[in-house]
């Protein structure tokens, strides 16, 4: 196997060639921030939070779809990149109805971790209120749209891991939405086999257990890529 | 099918003719102008006149001069006639014998047709798109020949990158460049596709072509395959363009008759075969990664590049995937050669680009001008400037993600280089004027609207940003605006734009920031109170008009 | 837009049936006997069949879908996710995706306004507007009679013709409000 | 000339209220009256939440006694999923109880309402207040933030916040108690009970003096009374069932099940007014008028079942030859139900099952109507919801504290503005000494504002005086 060595904020890594440069970072120690990002699944780059600087490249590329090159000389924190994803992060603030006081993640949320790790106190853009819903129809789980970020975990974790596609994003723009089934109450779809991974997944309370109360959902995210390296490389111990 | 396969079926096609053709247009635009009933006129004229075996009533597609429809042509006279009425059918008819009408016949001499160079639309007003038969006999599948059996695929892409020819769907990325890119990945399945999901309001090039000259099209993607060596290729259109897909569909079958497509072309080892996938109304599907999603019968959601589809495209393989007037281009290419085609144009932007001219102008319609022609010909002499005595404010180049070039910088050419330093784009095709009546604010609210609505909302600065500038935007024009919102939507503007995954988001913004740019003053007279945060009155610096 | 809903005239005779299909009651041998009877069924089979059964084309099935059953109905999604052998939840994500596809079902006749730059330009703004106040109905909306939906078009390529609209395919260009109007007057008297 | 004076906001209360004061053509008083003039919309947009959010959202109605939602909402919680909490769970959520209406009571004692007592109505308004008490008194004022304190941290140790600890839950409760937090309670116990000894001792004595006559002016009327109590008849504050009693100290009705709330509580509603004006129905209205909080409680129960709160209760009993019946004596009855909840908390902390860590017992729904009650410091607190098949709310109806007094602080205002209101002549100012007493009356009740009206907003003073005409005379504002 190739390696490459490249910069990251200063820092000299090798890694193998084809991982991101969010591995890289990984490798380097160099925090990126993310939310759509999960190790262990497909990448999709559509929270746009990893974008980060590349030396002679004058576009901003995510980190986690980005490959590595050799000789890449990448800065993950400016003023610029800082000023942009705060932004990102109270457009998805504004986007939703985040209410942290009474979330089931408060305190464990990544939304709220990124907020904190970008320096956002409150969205400069007004907040849209839009009219969504909570679906509790599942005897174990509950979704709250109102705290979905759209970030897919669930989407693809439940398709690639678990294999049984219960979600999908539908409709389009500001009206897309996580779907189950049919569009139907999540409890009515034959195909979920109630693993919870979703649970695990969401980096927010949007899906969560459902007797968990404010605070009270502690998600394994650790757990997926234990898993996923479980059956790929059959360890089963942590 | 061979050569002398080829001449023989021109030449049938040549002896099959009558001694006159009337040729009448059969697009949208000459259609809802009335072309049906003037057809129906012409050929019972021609009935009743007893003149079946002399005169020939023939459709043909776009001829271009859209505002001044029904048109109608005359051959072997090859004289115009604009407007013309069911009534005046009869009279049309009888100049084939020398009689008079009162048609109106067309000003071959004006700007509109002399400063036109057509290569896309040579065949324009000459062929009826439904007949492969009077493609050939213009000289068409020839190239393909050409391609086959005198060229390797090798040449055929050194001939493209000779050309300089550069992606006319808006990117402007060089054709031959990306067709090499394909040709030297490993050999394996490999895709041609032809983006013809023409989505930009007020662009309608792609549409013409296709209805016009189907075969052109498909000839272009069969050199392409051979070159890049590709066997299958897509056409995907969008849905709302039904005359096209059945020209296409007609196209295609018969090209598969001919064996213009299918296995061993011209005799030669090379199969090539052609789909159509058709869209089902998204914009964002224009994107390539999102038009690919597409066709595999997934949600039109972009990916990021890279990889790039020379290098994973299509089912993972390479596909070389170009817009419908790349493709038209391809065969006088490679029957005139590169060189000729960069003859033509400016050092930076060869050859000929086709735009539809639409908005305040006299003259709509679709013209072909060589690059470096500029805006000022095309708007004022070609289009003969804004009805009724009108001032031209703006002139709008590359629809939602493009910008507005004022009026007094229309005397920049058009070219790729040119039009990007002016915050404008090349695009697609379409050119829109606006007049002195035009409100900027409203244009790009009116922008960001369409945006809003066609973002597929996978990435957050697209899906979300687009509803805040949105809302900044009507907030603005509905006078309920502040400076600090002014300022936040400049800032915003250039965070989507740095920030979204696609070319969707990353050009949403162009027409704020080139209407910031051009005409700042209007989005500050529109403000709640005309001071700044300080209470100083504001007033634009830079390229402010004084109105 | 223009392309949709053409095959009004095939569905209506059959909306007795289809009505029977929506009600919800689960009794599901009924039902895939009703289907087998049902030759829309059949010819969406057919398509699929043409296809290969492959995921891919599952766009080209929904068009078919919604050509032959005039919208894309839950019964009809279910059958094109087992033809196909994709999730649910994928092909609703595919059906809601694209603009052209309807899950509810449209009026007998469709007025599209074509709302492009080149008409917005020359005021199909203010024609939709005065549209939806004679109709008193929304653009995306059918009238409660069910009789005509009034649609928006993004842009049907002929600019030149600005402002355009579409009544049941036909394409009338240089429109006034007045003309628009007297237009659907006409189509809903036929 | 008639005119009316408000007093607008009034403060040393939780929220924004006004008092208008209405003045005959002899510049006496001819009526009064207690605006609220927030409004929140907490009933409404608990729509189409998960009852489990409940505690979490009814809590954000008030940072002063959050504890009373939480317990109100996670009983109709338990309610909602049918189930038998487990016996610590229930001792830890008295236990948190117990220590919010300690907490609640010091806050209202020492912080706002003492202040006029210690310093005087008509001492300068500037140090009218918990500062000016430090002052004057340091170790008392000392003693009343550290009893404040006490309360809160219990709070703290059970929840892991002092406010808006959202640890009870339906069910039971999150965590358990740990040894460490035990020993600390009990450590800190006997300052407690010298603090409110202390304070007892303190306005006793002015009760037979300095304030004796306040007594007969700050709310002395006949009503009914409304509270918990045990099935045994004694003082309850977290389950037990309602009673009503009259000033003669007959008991009206007994037994009655929260469940049926909606049978014999009326709700009006007035014009001038966010405020709900609730009823005992039986009555009518406005003749229902019924008061609860400590007093209330006080009066309901049979006793307390404590040693030395009976001893105090006895007192108060005395001191009003029978039912204390002046609103006056609320804040006596606060500090008795202090000391109640401290000889409470000592007995739980020798129960050696408080420790346990069986506390949160697990179900579905089961049920999806559901009325959950409990002893606010201000009173009894009603949270009735209804829930879907998926728990979600359809709709919520919450009965504050605070409300149901609403009809008695209205009569408090009458008749403390015209005892001490007379003659006000045009452009005469009322001296800002009566216009406190009048603010006084409702300080009696320490209403809690925010969460009767579900209201956000601020807290500074607005008094008008209006004319017979209906003209506003003068203004004056405290921000």
């Amino acid at each position: 196997m190739s390696v490459v060595t490249l910069k990251i904020d200063g820092v000299d890594v090798a890694i193998a060639a084809g991982s991101s440069v969010m591995q890289a970072a990984q490798e380097a120690s160099v925090e990126i921030p993310r939310l759509c990002y999960l190790e262990g699944l497909s990448t999709v780059g559509s929270c746009r939070l990893c974008v980060v600087e590349i030396a002679g490249i004058n576009k901003l590329l995510p980190a986690c779809t980005t490959e590595v090159r050799e000789g890449m000389d990448v800065t993950t924190q400016s003023p610029k990149l800082q000023d942009y994803r705060r932004m990102v992060l109270e457009l998805l603030f504004g986007e939703g109805n985040h209410v942290c006081a009474i979330c089931v993640a408060n305190g464990n949320c990544e939304l709220q971790d990124m907020a904190i790790a970008v320096g956002m106190d409150h969205s400069r853009f007004p907040y849209r209120f839009p009219d969504r819903k909570a679906d509790l129809s599942h005897t174990q789980f509950g979704i709250d749209h109102n705290r979905c970020i759209l970030c897919t975990r669930c989407v693809r974790v439940c398709d690639e891991i678990e294999g049984a596609h219960v979600w999908d994003v539908s409709q389009r723009g500001e009206f897309c939405h996580i779907t189950s089934g049919l569009d139907q109450p999540w409890g009515d779809v034959d195909a979920c086999t109630a693993c919870g991974k979703c649970v695990d997944a969401c980096p927010t309370g949007a899906i969560f257990r459902k007797n968990d109360t404010t605070g009270e959902k502690v998600g394994d995210r650790e757990k997926l890529e234990f898993l996923v390296k479980a059956r790929e490389n059959r360890e089963w111990v942590r | 099918m061979d050569i002398n396969e080829l001449h023989a079926m021109a030449e049938q096609e040549q002896l099959r003719r009558k001694p006159h053709r009337i040729r009448y247009c059969t697009s949208a635009g000459c259609v809802s102008a009335g072309a049906i009933a003037v057809k129906d006129g012409l050929k019972a004229a021609v009935k009743d006149g007893k003149l079946d075996n002399e005169i020939e009533i023939s459709s043909v597609g776009c001829m271009g001069l859209c505002a001044r429809g029904p048109l109608v042509k005359v051959e072997p006279s090859e004289i115009f006639y604009e407007n013309v009425t069911a009534e005046q059918a009869a009279s049309v008819v009888s100049t084939c014998h020398g009689g008079a009408t009162d048609a109106k016949v067309s000003d071959l001499e004006h700007p509109f047709w002399k400063l036109q160079q057509p290569i896309v639309l040579e065949n324009r007003g000459r062929i009826n798109p439904e007949r492969i038969e009077e493609y050939v006999q213009v000289g068409g599948y020839q190239s393909l020949h050409k391609a086959l059996t005198d060229m390797t695929p090798a040449e055929v892409v050194e001939e493209m990158k000779k050309s300089g020819l550069r992606g006319r769907g808006g990117g402007g990325y060089p054709t031959g460049l990306k067709w090499e890119t394909v040709a030297k990945m490993p050999p394996g399945q490999k895709y041609v596709i032809c983006n013809a999901d023409e989505g930009d309001p007020g662009a309608f090039m792609d549409r013409s072509i296709l209805e016009s000259d189907p075969h052109r099209v498909l000839e272009g993607m069969a050199i392409a395959g051979y070159a890049v060596g590709a066997t299958h290729g897509f056409v995907y259109t969008r849905a709302e363009y039904p005359l096209a897909i059945k020209h296409l569909q007609k196209a295609i079958k018969q090209a598969k008759k001919f064996e213009f497509l299918g296995s061993q072309i011209f005799g030669s080892g090379f199969d090539f075969k052609v789909d159509i996938r058709i869209g089902a109304g998204a914009f964002v599907c224009g994107e390539e990664t999102a038009l690919m999603h597409s066709i595999q019968g997934a949600r039109g959601n972009p990916r990021p590049r890279p990889p790039y589809p020379a290098a994973s495209g299509l089912w993972d393989c390479p596909t070389l995937i170009n817009n419908v007037e790349s493709f038209a281009n391809v065969a006088p290419i490679v029957r005139n050669g590169g060189d000729w085609y960069a003859s033509i144009g400016t050092e930076d932007s060869k050859g000929t680009k086709v735009f539809a001219l639409t908005g305040k102008i006299t003259n709509t319609g679709l013209i072909e001008v060589p690059m470096g022609t500029t805006l000022r010909q095309i708007v004022e002499e070609m289009g003969d400037g804004v009805p009724d005595g009108g001032v031209v404010k703006a002139v709008q180049t590359g629809g939602p993600s493009g910008g507005c070039v004022p009026a007094d910088l229309l005397d920049t050419p058009v070219e790729y280089k040119s039009l990007l330093k002016l915050g404008a784009i090349m695009g697609s095709g379409g050119m829109i004027v606006m007049d002195e009546g035009t409100k900027m604010v409203e244009i790009a609210r009116f922008y960001m609207e369409f945006c809003r609505e066609e973002t597929c909302g996978k990435c957050v600065p697209c899906r979300t940003g687009t509803v805040q500038l949105y809302e900044l935007l009507d907030k603005i024009s509905k006078g309920q605006g502040t400076a600090k919102d002014v300022e936040q939507l400049e800032k915003l503007s250039y965070m989507v734009k740095e920030m979204s995954l696609c070319g969707l988001g990353q050009t949403a913004p162009n027409p704020i920031l080139s209407t910031l740019d051009y005409f700042k003053q209007e989005y500050l007279d529109l403000l709640q109170s005309p001071a700044d945060l300080n209470g100083n009155k504001i007033e634009a610096t830079a390229n402010a008009p004084s109105a | 837009m223009s392309v949709q809903n053409q095959p009004t005239a095939t569905v209506a005779p059959e909306k007795p049936q289809k009505s029977a299909s929506d009600n919800k009651s689960k009794k599901s041998d009924n039902k895939s006997k009703k289907k087998e009877s049902d030759r829309r069924y059949k010819a969406l089979d057919m398509t699929m069949k043409r296809h290969h059964y492959e995921a891919d084309a599952l766009i080209e099935v929904l068009h078919k879908a919604q050509d032959t059953f005039g919208y894309l109905e839950e019964d009809v999604l279910r059958h094109v996710a087992k033809g196909l052998k994709l999730p649910l939840s994928r092909v609703y994500g595919v059906a809601t995706f694209y603009h052209l596809f309807s899950l509810k079902p449209g009026g007998e006749h469709t007025c599209v306004v074509c709302l492009g730059t080149a008409c917005h330009v020359k005021g199909a703004s203010e024609l939709l507007a005065d549209l939806e106040a004679e109709l008193g109905i929304k653009v995306g909306e059918t009238t409660s009679d069910g009789k005509i939906s009034l649609l928006g078009a993004r842009c049907i390529g002929t600019c030149g013709l600005a402002p355009a609209i579409v009544i049941d395919e036909v394409v009338s260009g240089k429109q006034t409000s007045e003309e628009t109007i007297k237009q659907i007057k006409d189509a809903l008297a036929q | 000339m008639s005119r009316t004076v408000v007093i607008d906001p009034i403060t040393r209360i939780e929220g924004h209220a006004k008092i208008s004061v209405y003045l005959d053509d002899t510049g006496d008083v001819s009526d009064a009256r207690f605006h609220v003039v927030e409004y929140r919309g907490f009933e409404k947009f608990c729509e189409g939440r998960p009852f489990t959010e409940m505690a979490g959202i009814t809590a954000r109605i008030c940072g002063i006694c959050p504890v009373s939602h939480l317990l109100a909402a996670a009983k109709t919680g338990d309610k909602i999923l049918a189930v038998k909490i487990p016996p610590t769970a229930e001792k830890l959520r008295r236990l948190m109880n117990l220590a919010q209406l300690t907490q609640s009571h010091a806050l209202s004692f020492f912080h706002l309402s003492s202040p006029d007592f210690l310093l005087g109505w008509d001492s300068d308004p500037a140090k009218r207040n918990v500062f000016g008490l430090i002052d004057a008194n340091p170790d008392l004022a000392r003693a009343g933030i550290r009893l404040r304190q006490f309360g809160q941290t219990v709070i703290e140790k059970l929840g892991a916040r002092k406010i808006h600890a959202a640890w009870t839950v339906p069910g039971g409760v999150r965590t358990p108690l740990s040894e460490e937090s035990r020993q600390w309670i009990l450590d800190r116990l006997p300052e407690s009970f010298d603090t409110v000894n202390l304070a007892l001792d303190l306005f006793k004595g002015m009760l037979d003096g300095a304030l004796k006559s306040e007594i007969n002016v700050f709310g002395e009327f006949p009503s009914l009374f409304m509270g918990l109590v045990g099935a045994d008849g004694k003082w309850e504050h977290y389950d037990g069932h309602l009673r009503f009693t009259d000033s003669d100290g007959n008991i009206v009705a007994d037994n009655l099940s929260e469940d049926d709330y909606a049978n014999f509580l009326g709700e009006a509603v007035e014009p001038w007014s966010y405020l709900k004006f609730p009823y005992y129905t039986p009555l009518g209205y406005p003749d229902g008028i019924y008061r609860v909080g400590p007093l209330a409680r006080l009066n309901v129960c049979d006793s307390i079942g404590m040693d030395a709160a009976d001893r105090e209760l006895q007192n108060l009993r005395d001191l009003a030859q029978g039912v204390p019946t002046s609103s006056f004596l609320y804040h006596y009855a606060r500090l008795i139900e202090i000391l109640t909840c401290l000889e409470h908390i000592q007995a739980l902390m020798d129960d050696p099952e408080i420790t346990s860590s069986r506390v949160r017992s697990q179900a579905g729904v089961n049920s999806l109507n559901a009325v959950g009650v409990s002893e606010a410091p201000r009173g009894t607190l009603f949270h009735h919801y209804k829930v879907d098949d998926n728990g979600l709310i359809e709709s919520v109806n919450l009965i504050i504290a605070t409300g149901q007094n609403n009809l008695a602080m209205n009569k408090t205002v009458t008749q403390i503005a015209k005892e001490y209101i007379h003659g006000i002549g045009d452009g005469q100012d009322i001296p800002e000494g009566f216009l406190n007493r009048v603010e006084a009356g409702i300080r009696c009740y320490d209403p809690c504002l925010s969460c009767s009206t579900h209201a956000a907003g601020q807290m500074p003073l607005h008094i008008q005086l209006i004319g017979a005409d209906g003209n506003l005379l003068t203004e004056r504002y405290r921000d």
